[in-house]
C-alpha cells in the first residue's frame, strides 16, 4: 500500500518536474512541491491511518449554525 | 495568468449543465424529497430563481472585466494582498468542493455497482483520467463534453420516457401541502448542487464573444432547472414522495424500474456508464479550476504541472473529508447550504458591490 | 516527449492498477446459483426460513452437456433451498452455507410471504429493498400457509416457478404489485397494503408425477418427506388477495373481492365480465350453478376457477351439467379495456365520501343464450347488468375491508389526502380507524362497443341448450 | 462560426510547434544532390554536384558524366553530329527514357538539322534557345548548366542533350517507363463509381486528379525528398477552397523531412501527422483519384508520392474513416443507413468481447434470466474465466487473420476453414471455450471488417484488447475508464489544425450532414466549416429537384 502511494505520487512528480527543473522555473516548481507534499503526507497519513481532522469537521462547526439559522429563516 | 483557447458559448453552458447535474440527479432527489416532499420540482425551480441572482452577478462582473478570471479579478478588485486572499477562498473551495464530488461519485459506485471494491480504486482512477483530461485544457474538456451532451440528453429522455408507465400523475398531489415553507427550506437543499453556477466565473473568461456569457448563463440554468426538475418529477412520479425519501440513490433507482416489453431491462448498467462519464467531466473541470485558480494565485506562469498533485491531493482529502455515507448526507443537508451560500452567492456580490463603489472595470483584455 | 510520459503516465494508471489490486466485484457467471424465486416464512422461536429456487442452468440452458433429459419429462429445473434465521441477512448466510455457488438474486422473479411472516410484519422485507442485487420491480406474492410449498412447483409449461408466477401475473387476471408498489402502499399513511395470494391446487393429474416427486424429495427441504408425496399440491393459481392493516397481514379477500378490490384502485386495465343474461331470468337453474354467486358467475378471463365449490372437481364435472342440460344458463361474457378508475374525495363536515367513477370500453365476446345484439334495448341492459356486477363485486370488497378488516386498502387516504390535505392532516394519524366511517359510492360506466365476429348467436332462435360446454372448464 | 480568433489561434499553434531544424539550410550547398531534404550532418568530402558547372568543352563533360556514371550500365550516352556540324552528346537512362522516341525523333530530327543552324551554332553566333526554336521536336525542354540538374534529369528519365561550345545543357523530357496500367482499386472497391485507382507513377496520379479537376486553381507544387530516392511529392490543392494556414504548414513539415528514403506514402504519413504517438491514425489515405478529387473539393489538401498508389488526405477528421466514396454515388436514404451500420460496427469491433466479459463476469443482472442461464449453462465446464477465454480467442482470430493475409490466396481460403472448423466446432466440443464466446468473437471479427478505413480498423484491434483487459477487472466501470481516456486523446488530437473529431466535438450542427447520416446532394450544400471555410457556399440553393405538376397533357387552348 505504500509502496504503491510512494510509486504513484514518484510517478505524478515524474510528469512534470524534470520539464520545470530544466526551463528552471523555480516558481512552479515551489508551488508544485508543496501541494504534491502535501498529497503525499496526507496519503502517508492514510496509509498508516494517522487521524487528520476532516476539513468537512472543520466547515460544520462553522456552517452548521448558519444553515440552521437559514434553515429556520426560511425553511 | 491565461490560457490559448477559447470555448464557444454553447460549450460554456453545456459545461455549466456538466458542473451541476451529474451528482444532483443522483444525490438531491431523496434529499430534496425529505424537506419539500411533493413539491421538489418547485424546490428545483425555486432554486434556480435564486441561482439566477449570482449568474447576474457573475455576468456584471464578466462585463466589468472581460477575459479576466474569477481569481483574476479578485485582485483587480480588491487589491493585491485582499485579492489573492479571496482568491485562494475560491480555490479552496473549488477544491473542496472536488473532494465532495469524488467521495459522492465513488461512494456511490461502492454502494450500488461493485461492493466489494474499495472506494479509493474508483476515486484515483476517475481522477487519473480527469488529470489527463485537465491537463489538456479546458478546449478538450470542452470538446469531451460535447461529446457526451447527446449522450447524455438521450439517456435522460430515455430513461424518462420509458419510466412513464411507471409514473402515477397523482403523486404530485397535494401541491404545497404544507405551505411555502418547506419548499424553500428544499431550495436551501437545493443550493450547493445550484450554486456551482459560479463556476462560469472562472472558466467563463475563455468564452469566445465575452458577452455572451450572459446566454451561456441563462441557457445553463434553464437547461440545469429542465433537467433536474424533468429527474426530480420522475423520481415522485414514480416513487411518490413516501418512498422517493427512503431510495439513496433516487436517481439510479428510476433507472432500475425502467423496462420496456420483456427485452430492454435492467439498464442502469447504462446509466452508470453515462453517469460516470457526467462525473468525469465535473471532476475533470473542477480540477482544472483548481488548478488554474492556484496557479493565477501564486502567479504561475503554467497550471499544468500543478493539475496531477492537485488530483493526488484531492483524492486523499476525499478520503479523509468523510466517515461514512451518513455523514455526506447529513453534510449536504445541514452543513453545505451555507457554506455555498457563503462562498457562492454573498462573496461574490460583495466582490460586485466593492467593484461597483470602487468603479473599477477592465475592457480590451 | 512530454506527449510521450503523458500516454506512458495513463497507460500506468490504467493498466497498472489491475495487475497490483486484483478483480473484486468480479464472479463468473457459471460460479453463480441463479435464485429465480424466493420464498419468506416464518419459522418457529422468532425465526424466519427463507427458502429459494436456484436454477441449474444444465438443466435448464441445455448445453452441449445435456443429452441424457431426452423424453417427454419436464426436468426439475432447479434446487429448492431453505435456511433459518433470526432474519433474513443471517438465513442468507447460512443459505451460502449450503450452496456451492455464489447467490446471485438479481435475476429473482419473485418474492412469495408466508401467512405467517405476513402476521409478523413486513419490516423483514428490508434486506429486499436495501441489498443492491436485489430489484424493486421484483414482484410479491402472498400465500395462505407455507410460503415454501409453492417452490416446489413442478415444472409444466414453464420450468421453474418464478417464471410461472410471473406469467401468470403477466396474464393480468389479478393485479400485481411489486415491491415498490409495497413500498409505496406500506409508507403511504392513507394506505395499506393488499397483496395478491397465490392458492396451490391439486391436479388430477397428480397421480402420474410421482417421479418427479421423488426426485424433488432427494433434493429439496427433505425435513417433511413423509408428507409431501402424496397431498403435494401440483398447479398453482393466483386469486384472492392478503389484506394488511399497516404492516400486518389483518385478513383474506376471495377472488370476487379481490376483483373488487382491483376496480376500486383503479388497477383493472382488461379482464372479462361473465353476466346472466338480462331478459332470460327464468333460467334460474344458471344461477343454482353458479354456486349461489347471483350476480356473476365468473371472472377475470378464467371464470372457471371462480365457482369454487360446484365445478372445480374434475371427476364430478358431468353430473351437475346432466342436471341442468335442459335450461343452460344464458349468460354473457364481456371483454372490457381501456377502463379507467377515477376517485375523488369529498369532504362534508366530518363526513368523508369517496366517488368511483369507473369508465371503460367492452366488446361482447361470449352469449350463451338467446340474444341479438342488434335490438339495442337488449343491449342495454345486458351494458346495465355489466355494470351492476361490477359495482357489486367493488362493493363486495369496500365492505370487507370497512368492516372486517378496519384497513384502507385502496390508498383512499391518499386520494383524500392529495384532494383535500386540510382535512387529512387532521385524520391522517387514525385513517384506519376513521375509514370505516367513509361513505363510498361506485359508480360504472362500461360501455358496449362491438359485439364480435357474428351478430346474432348460432343456432336455432330459441334454442337454449347445447352450448354450455364453453362454459365452467377449469383451466 | 469563424469568428475573429480562429485564425490567429490556428497561426498561434502551428508556431508553438519547434522550428524545423536549421542545418538544412546551413548544410545544403555542402549535400551532395543539393536537394533541401538531402542533408545530413557530415560534411561531405568533395563539393556537391551543383558546383560543378558544365564546361564549354564538351569531352570534358563527358568524362565528368562518365566518372558520374560509372559503373552504371543502364545509362546510355550518344554522341553525334547536330546537322553535321556540331557534335552533340546524349546521355539518358535506358528503360527510364523513350527509346523510340529518342531513335525516331530526336535524333533524326536533329541529326537532319539544317547546317546553316549548326554552323551558326558552332561559330557561336547563335544561342542554345534557336536550337530549341528551330530545330526541336519536343515540347519539354529545360535548360540545366550544372552537373547536379544534370544528373538528376537524367535519373527521372529525361533526355540529355549537350552541345559542344556551350556551357549549357538541354534537358528534353522523354520520360516513359514501364508501369502498371491504371486498374481498379483493390481495397476501395465500388459497385457504382469511378473505377480508376492510382497506380505507382506519379505523373498519371496528376493526370488522374488533373482530370477530374480542369481548373486552374487546382496546383500542385512539387517537393523532392529523400537523399536517394529523389521522390517527387506532389501537394495539391485547389487554391480558392485549401486554407492557406494548411497549405503552408503542410509545405513546411514536408519541406522540414530529411530522410534517406520515401517508399511510400506512410513515410510521409508517419513524419508530418501532428501526434505520432497516438494509436489513432490522423491522415487518410486512397487510391481513389475521385476520392482526392472530393478532398480537395472540401477544401483539403492532397499529396501524391511518387511510387505508391496511395495519396494522403489532410487535414483528416475521424468521421472519414467511416465514410466510404460509394456514400455518395449510391441513394442517401441507402447510405446514410450504411453510415449508421458502419458506426455500429465500428462500436462492435471496439467493444463487444469487452462487454460481453464485462456482462458476464460483473453485471450479470443486465441480461434477460434466460439468456443468463443458458450462458451460464454452455459455461459450465469450461476451465478458463472469461477474460482468458476472450483473449485466447481473440487472439485465435487475430493469428488466423493474420495468417490468412499473408499467405497465398489457394492456402489461405485452406487456412481460414481449417480455422473456422478449429475455433467452430473442436474447441467448442472440448468444452475449451464457449459458444456464446465464438459467436462474440465472430461477430467482433465481422464488425472490424466492416470499417471502410483498414487503418482505423487495426487501431480499433489493438484497442479492443486494452478494452477487454480493463471489463475483465473492473466491468463496466474499466469500460467507461478507457472509453473516457480515448476520448479526451481522441480530443487532444489535431490533424493539421482542425479537431479530430472535428463535427461532433467542437459541435457543429451544419456539418453533421456528412457524418452519421449523408444528405441528399442538394442539401449538402456548403463546406465543411472547418476545413473549407473560405468559400462555404458549394452550390446553388434550391437544388432540390422539383419535377412539373403533371405529366398529363394540358388541355389544348381553344379545344375544350
Amino acid at each position: 500500500m505504500i509502496a504503491l502511494i510512494i510509486l504513484a505520487f514518484l510517478v505524478i512528480a515524474y510528469l512534470d518536474a524534470p520539464a520545470l527543473w530544466q526551463k528552471k522555473e523555480w516558481r512552479e516548481l515551489a508551488v508544485m512541491g508543496i501541494v504534491w507534499s502535501l498529497g503525499l503526507a496526507l496519503s502517508l497519513g492514510l496509509a498508516f491511518h494517522l487521524p487528520v481532522p476532516s476539513p468537512a469537521k472543520m466547515l460544520a462547526r462553522f456552517f452548521g449554525p448558519v444553515t440552521l439559522w437559514l434553515t429556520r429563516l426560511i425553511g | 495568468m491565461r490560457e490559448e483557447g477559447y470555448i464557444s458559448p454553447r460549450q460554456a453552458s453545456v459545461l455549466l449543465w456538466f458542473a451541476i447535474l451529474p451528482t444532483a440527479i443522483l444525490f438531491l432527489p431523496a434529499l430534496l424529497t425529505l424537506r419539500a416532499r411533493q413539491d421538489s420540482w418547485l424546490a428545483v425551480i425555486l432554486a434556480t430563481l435564486a441561482a439566477g441572482i449570482p449568474a447576474l452577478v457573475i455576468y456584471l462582473l464578466a462585463l466589468r472585466f472581460p477575459h479576466y478570471t474569477l481569481f483574476q479579478y479578485c485582485e483587480l478588485i480588491l487589491g493585491h494582498l485582499a485579492g489573492k486572499i479571496v482568491a485562494m477562498v475560491f480555490v479552496l473551495a473549488f477544491f473542496l468542493l472536488n473532494a465532495v464530488v469524488i467521495r459522492e461519485f465513488s461512494e456511490f459506485l461502492t454502494t450500488a455497482v461493485m461492493p466489494e471494491t474499495p472506494f479509493l480504486f474508483f476515486a484515483c482512477s476517475i481522477v487519473a483520467v480527469a488529470v489527463y483530461a485537465a491537463r489538456n485544457g479546458l478546449e478538450v474538456i470542452a470538446r469531451c463534453t460535447d461529446f457526451i451532451m447527446p449522450l447524455l440528453v438521450a439517456f435522460f429522455v430515455v430513461i424518462l420516457l420509458f419510466a412513464t408507465p411507471e409514473m402515477s400523475l397523482r403523486n404530485i398531489l397535494p401541491f404545497l401541502e404544507n405551505g411555502i415553507r418547506p419548499v424553500l427550506g428544499g431550495s436551501l437543499i437545493t443550493w450547493p448542487f445550484m450554486g456551482q453556477v459560479i463556476i462560469l466565473a472562472t472558466y467563463g473568461a475563455f468564452v469566445n464573444p465575452p458577452r455572451s456569457l450572459g446566454w451561456s448563463l441563462i441557457t445553463g440554468l434553464l437547461g440545469i432547472a429542465f433537467f433536474l426538475g424533468l429527474v426530480t418529477m420522475g423520481v415522485i412520479l414514480v416513487f411518490g414522495a413516501c418512498e422517493a425519501t427512503s431510495l439513496t440513490f433516487a436517481g439510479y433507482n428510476l433507472a432500475r424500474v425502467v423496462s420496456l416489453g420483456q427485452f430492454l431491462e435492467r439498464i442502469e448498467v447504462l446509466f452508470l456508464a453515462i453517469w460516470v462519464a457526467g462525473v468525469f467531466i465535473k471532476i475533470a473541470l473542477n480540477l482544472y479550476v483548481v488548478a488554474l485558480g492556484l496557479a493565477t494565485v501564486t502567479g504561475l506562469k503554467e497550471y499544468r504541472p500543478l493539475v496531477a498533485p492537485l488530483g493526488a491531493l484531492n483524492v486523499a482529502l476525499a478520503a479523509y473529508m468523510y466517515r461514512n455515507i451518513s455523514e455526506i448526507r447529513q453534510d449536504l443537508l445541514t452543513v453545505e447550504p451555507g457554506w455555498t451560500l457563503t462562498w457562492q452567492f454573498i462573496l461574490p456580490l460583495l466582490l460586485l458591490l466593492v467593484a461597483w463603489v470602487r468603479g473599477q472595470r477592465r475592457t480590451g483584455a | 516527449m512530454i506527449w510521450y510520459r503523458r500516454v506512458l503516465a495513463v497507460l500506468l494508471l490504467v493498466l497498472g492498477l489491475p495487475a497490483l489490486s486484483g478483480c473484486w466485484s468480479r464472479h463468473e457467471i457459471e460460479e453463480l446459483a441463479i435464485i429465480m424465486a424466493v420464498a419468506l416464512d416464518s419459522a418457529p422461536g422468532g425465526q424466519v426460513r427463507l427458502t429459494t429456487f436456484i436454477v441449474i442452468p444444465r438443466a435448464v440452458g441445455g448445453g452441449p452437456s445435456m443429452g441424457g433429459g431426452g423424453g417427454g419429462e419436464p426436468k426439475k429445473a432447479g434446487e429448492v433451498v431453505s435456511a433459518v434465521g433470526s432474519d433474513f441477512a443471517q438465513a442468507t448466510r447460512r443459505l451460502e452455507g449450503q450452496v456451492p455457488r455464489r447467490l446471485f438474486w438479481a435475476q429473482n422473479r419473485v418474492i412469495i410471504i408466508g401467512e405467517d411472516l405476513a402476521r409478523r410484519g413486513l419490516n423483514y422485507l428490508d434486506l429486499f429493498l436495501r441489498d443492491r442485487q436485489m430489484r424493486l420491480t421484483t414482484p410479491i406474492l402472498i400465500t395462505r400457509g407455507e410460503a415454501r410449498k409453492v417452490l416446489d412447483l413442478p415444472p409444466g409449461i414453464e420450468l421453474n416457478p418464478g417464471t410461472i408466477l410471473t406469467g401468470i401475473l403477466r396474464n393480468r387476471t389479478t393485479f400485481k404489485v411489486e415491491l415498490k408498489d409495497l413500498l409505496a402502499m406500506w409508507e403511504a399513511p392513507g394506505d395499506n397494503p393488499a397483496l395478491p395470494e397465490v392458492v396451490m391446487t391439486p391436479t388430477p393429474e397428480q397421480e402420474s408425477q410421482e417421479t418427479g416427486g421423488e426426485g424433488r424429495d432427494a433434493k429439496g427441504g427433505g425435513n417433511e418427506r413423509g408428507g409431501k408425496g402424496k397431498t403435494q399440491p401440483e398447479a398453482v393459481v393466483i386469486k384472492g388477495a392478503g389484506a394488511f392493516r399497516y404492516d400486518r397481514l389483518a385478513g383474506w379477500l376471495d377472488e370476487k373481492e379481490a376483483n373488487g378490490l382491483m376496480w376500486l384502485r383503479g388497477e383493472v386495465k382488461e379482464g372479462v365480465v361473465t353476466v346472466p343474461l338480462p331478459g332470460t331470468t327464468g333460467t334460474g337453474q344458471g344461477q343454482g350453478m353458479a354456486g349461489g354467486l347471483s350476480p356473476t358467475p365468473g371472472e377475470g378471463g378464467s371464470p372457471g376457477q371462480g365457482q369454487k365449490p360446484g365445478a372445480e372437481k374434475g371427476g364430478s364435472r358431468d353430473l351437475p351439467r346432466a342436471q341442468t342440460a335442459l335450461s343452460a344458463p344464458a349468460q354473457a361474457s364481456v371483454v372490457f379495456h381501456r377502463v379507467s378508475a377515477k376517485t375523488r374525495a369529498r369532504v362534508q363536515g366530518q363526513q368523508v365520501t369517496f366517488m368511483v367513477e369507473i369508465r371503460g370500453q367492452g366488446d361482447l365476446i361470449e352469449v350463451t343464450g338467446n340474444f341479438n345484439p342488434d335490438n339495442l334495448e337488449q343491449l342495454l341492459a345486458l351494458q346495465e347488468a355489466v355494470n351492476k356486477a361490477i359495482e357489486e363485486r367493488a362493493l363486495l370488497a369496500l365492505r370487507k375491508a370497512q368492516q372486517e378488516l378496519q384497513a384502507d386498502i385502496f390508498g383512499f387516504g391518499e386520494i383524500l389526502h392529495r384532494s383535500n390535505p386540510r382535512y387529512w392532516h387532521q385524520v391522517q394519524d387514525y385513517w384506519n380507524e376513521e375509514f370505516p366511517r367513509a361513505r363510498v359510492q361506485v359508480q360504472v360506466e362500461l360501455q358496449l362497443r362491438r359485439t364480435g365476429m357474428t351478430s346474432r348467436t348460432p343456432g336455432r332462435v330459441g334454442a337454449v341448450g347445447g352450448k354450455v360446454s364453453t362454459q365452467g372448464t377449469a383451466r | 462560426m469563424p469568428g475573429p480568433y480562429r485564425r490567429p489561434l490556428r497561426a498561434a499553434l502551428f508556431r508553438r510547434r519547434p522550428k524545423p531544424a536549421q542545418q538544412g539550410k546551413q548544410d545544403n550547398n555542402k549535400d551532395k544532390q543539393g536537394q533541401p531534404g538531402g542533408g545530413n550532418s557530415h560534411t561531405a568530402p568533395y563539393p556537391s554536384l551543383e558546383e560543378y558547372r558544365l564546361t564549354a568543352e564538351l569531352k570534358l563533360n563527358l568524362e565528368q558524366l562518365q566518372t558520374i556514371f560509372a559503373r552504371c550500365s543502364d545509362v546510355i550516352r550518344r554522341d553525334f553530329y547536330l546537322g553535321q556540324a556540331i557534335k552533340v552528346a546524349l546521355i539518358y537512362i535506358d528503360g527510364l527514357a523513350d527509346k523510340k522516341l529518342i531513335e525516331d525523333t530526336l535524333v533524326r530530327t536533329l541529326q537532319q538539322a539544317p547546317e546553316e543552324l549548326a554552323r551558326s551554332l558552332a561559330e557561336r553566333t547563335r544561342d542554345l534557345t534557336a536550337v530549341m526554336e528551330m530545330v526541336m521536336p519536343m515540347t519539354d525542354v529545360a535548360v540545366v548548366d550544372n552537373m547536379g540538374s544534370l544528373v538528376k534529369h537524367v535519373l527521372n528519365g529525361d533526355t540529355v542533350l549537350i552541345l559542344n561550345g556551350f556551357n549549357k545543357g538541354l534537358a528534353l523530357s522523354t520520360r516513359a517507363w514501364e508501369h502498371r496500367a491504371v486498374e481498379e482499386p483493390i481495397t476501395e472497391s465500388v459497385v457504382r463509381g469511378p473505377r480508376e485507382s492510382f497506380i505507382e507513377s506519379l505523373r498519371t496520379n496528376t493526370t488522374l486528379i488533373r482530370r477530374r479537376l480542369k481548373t486552374p486553381s487546382l496546383k500542385m507544387e512539387t517537393v523532392c525528398l529523400g537523399r536517394y530516392t529523389m521522390t517527387n511529392i506532389v501537394l495539391t490543392y485547389i487554391e480558392d477552397l485549401a486554407d492557406p494556414a494548411v497549405v503552408r504548414e503542410v509545405r513546411r513539415r514536408l519541406e522540414s523531412i530529411q530522410i534517406d528514403g520515401v517508399l511510400e506514402s506512410a513515410y510521409i504519413e508517419e513524419l508530418i501527422e501532428d501526434n505520432p504517438d497516438s494509436p489513432f491514425p490522423q491522415i487518410d489515405h486512397t487510391e481513389r483519384p475521385d476520392k482526392v478529387a472530393a478532398a480537395l473539393l472540401e477544401g483539403r489538401v492532397g499529396i501524391l508520392i511518387d511510387g505508391t498508389p496511395f495519396a494522403l488526405i489532410v487535414p483528416t477528421v475521424f468521421v472519414q474513416f467511416i465514410q466510404a466514396s460509394e456514400d455518395y454515388y449510391e441513394r442517401y436514404y441507402l447510405s446514410s443507413f450504411l453510415r449508421l451500420a458502419r458506426f455500429v460496427a465500428l462500436n462492435i469491433a471496439l467493444l463487444l468481447p469487452a462487454v460481453y466479459v464485462a456482462v458476464t463476469t460483473f453485471h450479470q443482472e443486465m441480461l434477460p434470466t434466460n439468456l443468463l442461464v443458458k450462458v451460464a449453462s454452455q459455461r459450465e465446464g469450461i476451465p478458463f474465466p472469461a477474460l482468458v477465454e476472450a483473449l485466447m480467442l481473440e487472439l485465435t482470430f487475430e493469428l488466423l487473420r493474420e495468417a490468412g493475409v499473408r499467405l497465398p490466396r489457394p492456402v489461405g481460403q485452406a487456412l481460414s476453414i481449417v480455422g473456422a472448423l478449429v475455433i467452430g466446432e473442436a474447441a467448442v466440443s472440448a468444452s475449451l471455450v464457449s459458444p456464446a464466446m465464438v459467436i462474440v468473437v465472430a461477430m467482433t471479427g465481422i464488425s472490424s471488417f466492416a470499417t471502410p478505413s483498414y487503418s482505423m480498423a487495426i487501431t480499433l484491434r489493438l484497442l479492443r484488447f486494452i478494452m477487454l483487459i480493463l471489463a475483465g477487472t473492473f466491468g463496466f466501470y474499466g469500460i467507461m475508464l478507457g472509453l473516457l481516456a480515448i476520448l479526451v486523446h481522441l480530443n487532444t488530437l489535431r490533424s493539421f489544425g482542425v479537431p479530430y473529431l472535428a463535427p461532433v466535438a467542437p459541435w457543429n450542427f451544419s456539418d453533421f450532414k456528412d457524418v452519421l447520416v449523408r444528405v441528399p446532394r442538394w442539401a449538402m450544400n456548403s463546406r465543411p466549416s472547418q476545413i473549407g471555410y473560405r468559400d462555404p457556399v458549394r452550390q446553388g440553393a434550391g437544388l432540390k429537384p422539383k419535377p412539373p405538376a403533371s405529366s398529363n397533357p394540358a388541355p389544348e387552348r381553344g379545344k375544350s
